[in-house]
């Protein structure tokens, strides 16, 4: 303590040879000058950090990292995950890079998508826990959220046997699948549209890196940006139905109905139809019942 | 005044170049290897370290993480990892013993420009500053923090000229160099030593360990001073060398105390006198240099 | 299938009295007529004597001062 | 239809008047295609797979600027997969050869040189020095072709006549002999006429779909999506997809199926004896229009006659089968039972069991699908074979809906390998060189001496490399295929015959490839619609083009090559004194004068080729050899179809192709044929007879008994995997086009190596990592997946042979089928190790 004020002092005698002592009052004032400056520089600082804060939408954060806010308190911008990348996927920004928080790591998966590694370098070299070390699984990881954007440029929509991004998709089958649907237009051709499921999107980008089209149909964009939200107040039935492995009340009594001679109505298989005829397969699981059947036995 | 626009040039003329810039180079020289282990990897594939002064990792074993950071990112409200904890201990532990603010004349890069701009401002004769009191980077320090608390997040990191101008050498320019300039343009034109001497708050938190640390000069043969100013104008932190050199009663201390001094050796290199030493905290050594005795003892 | 586009070149002052002649025939549709008295005609037959045939007898009504064939289509084999 | 067309071509004479009128007609020219934004339109087949989609190619300013699938074509109605999105960027890759290019060094021809560009005069002389010592030296055996199922009709049928009506020699093949050839085999010997019976209609009309090893879903894109649109629509309509592994067609498969490789000759037998044991078969059918015989078996493995396998086998290439009885039959499928199949296979029983009760039902209709899983296979000939004889069992067989419907590869492996017969035994429209009287045929329509074509089948293309190996086959000219990279065993069997300093290689390619690195002679070669071509898809349908574009530099068709080096040889100098004392007239000609201006090739003079819409087009062959060598080359090859002994191969007029999307021949009074053998749909069943089998004299089908027989190489305990080879979806074979388009380059860059995960660990491997695969023959490196579109079992791994940075075929063994001459690409054994 008392080694500090003599450097104070010292300081004061050194450096502005001052005739006398400043008037206490002097001080207080230029302390008080000085504390409102420094406060206004950090509010400077706070709005500045604020208004350029958000990351651009094609700039993705490496797995595992903790969601903006807090990635941005974490992140001390040490540039490690990047240098443990091993595909040169991360890197940091630059200052002036519009792309994101100056030094901090992003990737843009246009250009070079994330390799989903095991174990997962970046995590693993991260200090301070801005990219969470708790991910272990690549296949939790959550960069970010696939999306179609342009249904009218992606080639599968138009009934184009493309399924590229479907073809790498690291989590193919879950991550994206193809849903198949009647083409109307040439009334003979099925189209395989590729659906992202934001339970297993890893959101590592290889599927908007590898789209064949000049500007990605697909694109991986921020979770925030991507993901609806249903809202609390409503569950999807058939959803629900499925998670539960059941229906989530106990099942009908067995329904009866009024009907005429030679009529069937069953609600599960299709409703209203002639009675002895099945409704979809032609035969049952015996072969020899549609065997002895016959020919043309088969239909009703 | 041309005397003061070039300390250090009666040392030259006296013993030669070499000892009046031995620490310069050597705290040059030290600048330039840090950058240059970090620059090894990406420049040449030899990874002896990785990252970047904010955090680093040397030889795949030794982490070190900047305390002052991990303050920030504590007061943003975030707990840290483990890995940064440790290395920022290690860090901390290391300027205990060297001296707080050695970080700011033997590592930081920007201590280059603003010594440089130092220089030009002696050569060049400009006296006009701008005052601010040297207790404004403390106000700033105070600053940051509460901003870290207050926006949770690392604002400060956002202009932060000393990581921001690190890291971009490591990992590419961007408009860092339009920080660099600033600063040079700052110290040059605006107020002398502006930047570290007054407002960083780095280098006020690398002060605090400076109050306990081991590593500081003093000036064990200030019998010997005739008053050449020299080291005054080579000081970045001059009211750090009074208390030491002329102090008011005679039996006080001849080791510099005062954590502002970056113990930066320049005034070891520019006294011809060999008034300065290094030494500890506690022991002030005689400086030793043969050829002082010689010449003292004819 | 014969398809021939035809320019055909009226005789001054007399090119809707040409037209209102031409569209009496079979296979000839006029489909335009521009300022200097030209008219644009396609001819329709089903062989190319027809055709030709055709092109004669547009060249020798009368205010036809020349009949130029400019496009000629036929199938090269007649599909069953 | 005839309407709208008459109205287009109304449109378009209308707008050819006005505009010589100096007006435009508001809405006349709108109304022609492309005219709005100065793009000339026109169709073409797509340059890659067998499917035949067409495209219309768009052009400006002399080059390709653009291409849409095309609206009014019946097989994709205007949809492509992402090869066919890119044909326009396959004509322009930065790489192109322009000039011929020769090895040299200091200025002379060297086996070790330096490629140096030469002038096509100084290419054709040395090739023709080179050809000519051959031939006088060894004879017409030391010099060989191979050619392409992705040469135009002319090109093959120009090649064909250059082979082995002028140099007299067989040893010409197609490298659909790595593709086709079982199904060729297997459809001759049961129907003594090559290619499938039913169109791609029944991918409407079936209500069983079953894949056997094929991968319908990237490798035949378009198909695939109307075999999908027919089980999303059509109710109880099935799919069931056999493979040794997991692939992208499993998706859509109500039962996918995995089996033991080669086991699908067993679960062949298996259908044929369930059928049988619960009598469900098709009595009245067998009856009229079936007969029943055994193959020889133990037939070794196509391998060369030293090795040890085919020293142990019975009767090495023997395809001889004799007749038996139904109870006979019956009786060689009998020990093919539900338990021995499935302990053999793998295949659980329920699943075999539902197979066989789809074929068994006399109320589905099924349609079978196979490529290259059955093709390459070293039973190829046989397991074919035994598709047929379910069908034939259950009478499913040319109708709609139901048949075994054999998929190409490659565009024209039909229009130009089969039906040209660019095989080393085979003449156009299914005639063969062996049999004297299609000899004599041949020598009459080609105004030749009796005795010209020589009657023993050439070197087939395993057999080629061999041979070159060996030192017999010594001059070697590979056109528009890249056996270098797409053949088996490369290593021991095709480098060293290209490199020995006594042979001489010219390869004809439109880029480097690994072929064209191997040779001594690079030729270049103008491909697409760089020229006017026609290609024949897997459903019969011929389709022909226009040429659009001028091929870049100094690069040619390989018609015009083939037809320009006939000019080097005179007859003395390649034809026996006795064969010219028959016709003293021809000497002193050239091979040019007698095959091509003999009267019928350059019967048609040079004319304007022109479009509907009035668009002209060049032909650069037509103004070099001063007449339409495509129409006469083709008129002539016509003749085969219409006059030769094997009816039912008629193809339609020349200039009638250029008007349609396509005809499906045999085309009778410009009609096309939909289902062949089948009363009402093919003319050539007479009236009452239901269905008659033509090809064979007797109109009967052969069902012919065959057994499961053990592959040429399996897994021990060394090389503990079975390796198989393969396509993907977005590039088209050796993708010496394909990577050269960035997109697609991008979208797949490099061959992995698809493999189990347990697998992977127990060789310390995980995905992405770098691995060795190694066999008996060679060492590749890939990138290991554990995820992703494929997904094997256990024991087995993929890789695909597109990429040249990983030449695959340096694992592959080179045993073959022994009837069809096919290599087995899709099982050898092999190890992996981490790199």
């Amino acid at each position: 303590m008392a080694e500090r004020k003599q450097a104070g002092e010292g300081a004061q005698g050194a450096a502005r040879p001052a005739p006398a002592a400043p008037s206490r009052r002097r001080f207080l004032g230029r302390m008080a000058g000085t504390a409102c400056g420094a406060a206004l520089a950090g509010l400077g600082v706070g709005l500045y950090a604020r208004s350029a804060a958000p990351l651009a939408p094609h700039a993705l954060r490496p797995p595992g990292a903790l969601a903006e806010p807090d990635f941005l308190a974490a992140c001390v911008r040490c540039g490690l995950c990047v240098r443990d990348c091993p595909f040169d996927t991360l890197r940091l920004a630059a200052l002036g890079d519009p792309a994101a928080t100056p030094g901090t790591p992003y990737f843009v998966a246009r250009e070079i998508p994330c390799e989903m590694c095991e174990p997962i370098h970046c995590v693993e070299a991260c200090p301070t826990g801005a990219l969470d070390p708790a991910l272990t699984d690549i296949d939790a990881a959550c960069m970010g959220l696939a999306v179609v954007l342009d249904q009218e440029t992606c080639l599968a929509f138009q009934g184009l046997r493309c399924e590229v991004c479907f073809n790498v998709c690291p989590v193919q089958g879950e991550a994206i699948t193809l849903a198949q649907r009647h083409n109307p237009r040439t009334g003979q051709h099925a189209q395989f549209v590729p659906v992202v499921h934001s339970a297993a999107c890893t959101g590592c980008g290889k599927c908007e890196h590898a789209c064949i089209t000049e500007e990605a149909a697909i694109k991986v964009l921020p979770l925030a940006l991507a993901r609806g939200d249903l809202g609390e107040h409503y569950r999807f039935g058939l959803d629900e139905k499925a998670r539960a492995g059941g229906s989530l009340l106990a099942p009908d009594e067995q329904h009866r109905y009024h009907l005429p001679e030679g009529v069937d109505y069953r609600l599960d298989a299709g409703g209203l139809r002639p009675r002895g005829e099945p409704a979809a397969a032609p035969y049952g699981d015996d072969p020899l019942d549609t065997l002895n059947r016959g020919l043309e036995g088969g239909d009703g | 005044m041309a005397r003061q626009a070039r300390p250090g040039l009666r040392m030259t003329r006296e013993r030669g170049w070499w000892p009046a810039h031995r620490f310069l180079l050597l705290r040059r020289l030290t600048q330039a290897s840090v950058l240059g282990l970090f620059l090894l990897g990406p420049l040449a594939g030899l990874w002896v370290v990785k990252g970047n002064l904010a955090s680093s990792l040397t030889l795949g074993v030794l982490p070190l993480t900047d305390p002052y950071l991990l303050l920030q990112s504590l007061a943003a409200g975030h707990a840290v990892g483990l890995t940064a904890w440790v290395g920022a201990l290690i860090v901390l532990g290391a300027y205990l013993l060297l001296g707080g603010r050695v970080y700011c004349a033997w590592v930081c890069p920007l201590n280059v420009v603003t010594d440089s701009a130092a220089w030009l401002r002696r050569r060049l004769g400009i006296t006009h500053s701008a005052r601010f009191s040297r207790a404004t980077r403390y106000w700033l320090l105070a600053a940051t923090l509460v901003l870290a608390l207050a926006t949770g997040s690392l604002a400060w990191e956002w202009v932060n000229p000393v990581s921001i101008v690190f890291r971009s050498l490591v990992f590419g320019l961007g408009l860092a160099w339009g920080v660099i300039v600033a600063l040079f343009l700052f110290d040059l034109l605006v107020a002398r030593r502006g930047w570290c001497s007054h407002l960083c708050p780095m280098g006020a938190f690398y002060s605090l360990p400076g109050h306990l640390s081991l590593l500081r000069v003093n000036a064990a043969g200030r019998a010997r001073c005739d008053d050449c100013m020299d080291c005054y104008a080579v000081c970045p932190e001059p009211q750090v060398i009074a208390p030491a050199l002329k102090p008011r009663g005679e039996d006080a201390g001849v080791v510099i105390r005062s954590a502002q001094c970056t113990n930066c050796a320049r005034c070891i290199d520019v006294c011809s006198q060999d008034v300065f030493a290094f030494g500890s905290r506690f022991v002030a050594t005689e400086p030793t240099r043969d050829r002082h005795k010689r010449e003292i003892a004819p | 299938m014969n398809i021939s586009g035809v320019l055909v070149t009226a005789s001054p002052g007399r090119a809707n009295h040409l037209q209102q002649r031409l569209e009496t025939l079979t296979g000839v549709e006029v489909h335009a007529q521009t300022p200097a008295g030209q008219l644009v005609v396609t001819v329709e037959a089903e062989s190319d004597e027809q055709g030709h045939e055709a092109l004669g007898s547009l060249e020798r009504l009368e205010h036809v001062q020349c009949a130029a064939l400019v496009y000629h289509y036929r199938d090269p084999v007649e599909e069953a | 239809m005839e309407q709208t067309r008459r109205e287009f071509i109304k449109t378009s004479a209308i707008a050819a008047t006005a505009s010589a009128a100096g007006m435009t007609l508001p809405g006349v020219s709108q109304a022609l295609a492309g005219s709005r934004d100065k793009i000339r339109w026109d169709k073409a087949p797509c340059r890659y797979c067998g499917t035949g989609c067409s495209e219309l190619v768009g052009t400006q300013d002399g080059r390709v600027v653009a291409v849409q699938g095309d609206p009014d074509a019946p097989v994709n109605r205007g949809l492509n997969c992402i090869k066919g999105y890119f044909l326009a960027k396959i004509l322009y890759g930065a790489d192109r050869l322009q000039q011929p290019l020769l090895r040299k060094t200091n200025g002379r021809y060297d086996k070790e040189g330096e490629f140096t560009p030469v002038s096509w005069d100084e290419a054709f002389d040395i090739m023709a020095e080179k050809w000519k010592a051959a031939l006088r030296e060894k004879g017409p055996t030391a010099v060989g072709m191979f050619g392409s199922g992705q040469w135009t009709v002319w090109e093959g049928y120009a090649a064909v006549k250059l082979m082995k009506a002028g140099l007299r020699s067989n040893n010409i093949d197609p490298n659909a002999r790595h593709c086709m050839a079982s199904a060729v085999a297997a459809f001759i010997r049961a129907f003594g006429s090559d290619e499938p019976m039913g169109v791609y209609d029944d991918l409407e009309h079936a209500d069983t779909f079953v894949l056997w090893g094929s991968n319908m879903a990237e490798m035949h894109p378009i198909l695939w999506s109307r075999l999908s649109d027919t089980r999303l629509t059509k109710p109880g309509c099935e799919v069931m997809v056999l493979s040794t592994y997991q692939h992208r067609s499993f998706e859509l498969a109500d039962e996918g199926i995995l089996f033991t490789p080669q086991t699908d000759l067993a679960i062949l037998n298996y259908i044929a004896n369930y059928i049988i044991e619960n009598e469900a078969y098709d009595r009245d059918f067998i009856d009229k229009h079936v007969s029943f015989h055994r193959t020889a078996t133990d037939i070794g493995y196509g391998l060369r006659p030293e090795d040890p396998r085919e020293q142990a086998a019975a009767n090495p290439g023997v395809g001889k089968f004799d007749a038996i009885s139904f109870e006979e039959y019956a009786e060689s499928v009998r020990e093919y039972t539900l338990d021995y199949v499935h302990a053999l296979s793998g295949v659980p029983k329920r699943q075999l069991e539902r197979l066989a009760q789809a074929y068994a039902d006399p109320n589905r209709k099924v349609m079978s699908l196979w490529t290259m899983g059955m093709n390459q296979h070293t039973r190829g000939s046989w397991v074919n074979g035994l598709v047929y004889n379910v069908h034939l069992l259950m009478g499913k067989i040319s109708e709609p809906g139901n048949g075994p419907f054999s998929l190409t590869g490659q565009p024209s492996a039909c229009g130009t390998a089969r039906e040209v017969g660019t095989f080393a035994h085979r003449l156009p429209a299914d005639l063969v060189v062996m049999k004297e009287a299609h000899r004599d045929f041949a020598e009459k329509l080609w105004k030749l001496p009796q005795g010209t074509l020589p009657g023993k089948p050439g070197y087939h293309a395993v057999l080629q490399s061999r041979m070159l190996n060996d030192g017999k086959l010594n001059c070697y000219w590979a056109l528009c295929t890249n056996n270098m990279q797409a053949g088996p065993n490369i290593n021991d069997e095709i480098l060293p015959g290209w490199r020995k300093p006594e042979n001489f290689v010219v390869v004809s390619d439109p880029y480097p490839t690994a072929s064209a690195m191997s040779a001594d002679l690079v030729l270049p070669t103008a491909m697409w619609v760089e020229k006017e071509g026609a290609y024949g898809n897997a459903e019969r349908r011929s389709q022909f083009w226009r040429q659009q574009v001028q091929p870049p530099g100094q690069a040619r068709s390989d018609l015009w090559q083939i037809v320009e080096f006939s000019k080097r040889f005179r007859t003395e100098e390649v034809w026996p004194a006795e064969l010219l004392d028959k016709a003293p007239e021809l000497r002193g000609k050239t091979l040019y004068e007698i095959l091509f201006t003999n009267g019928q090739v350059d019967a048609f003079p040079k004319q304007v080729v022109v479009d509907e819409a009035g668009n002209r087009y060049d032909n650069d062959e037509m103004e070099h050899f001063g007449f339409y060598l495509q129409k006469g080359l083709y008129e002539e090859y016509r003749r085969f179809s219409l006059e030769g002994p094997k009816p039912g191969h008629e193809l339609g007029e020349f200039d009638h192709y250029h008007r349609v999307r396509g005809l499906r021949w045999p085309v009778i009074d410009g009609k096309e044929t939909l289902w062949r053998y089948r009363e009402g749909y093919d003319p050539h069943v007479p009236k009452g007879a239901g269905v008659r089998f033509y090809g064979n004299p007797d109109g009967r089908a052969r069902i012919i008994s065959a057994p499961y027989e053990p592959p040429a190489e399996v897994p021990d305990a060394e090389y503990d995997l079975w390796l198989c080879t393969g396509r993907v979806l977005e590039h088209w074979h050796t993708g010496s086009m394909t990577r050269r388009v960035p997109e697609l380059h991008r979208a797949q860059p490099n061959a992995l190596l698809y493999m189990h995960e347990a697998d992977a660990r127990k060789r310390n491997l995980r995905r992405g990592m770098a691995a060795r695969i190694q066999t008996r023959r060679g060492e590749v490196t890939a990138t290991v997946e554990t995820r992703g579109r494929n997904k094997v079992p256990e024991g087995l791994v993929f890789i695909a042979f597109f990429d040249e940075g990983r030449l695959v075929n340096k694992l592959t063994l080179d045993a073959t089928c022994p009837l069809s001459k096919e290599t087995d690409f899709k099982k050898c054994a092999a190890k992996v190790v981490a790199a």
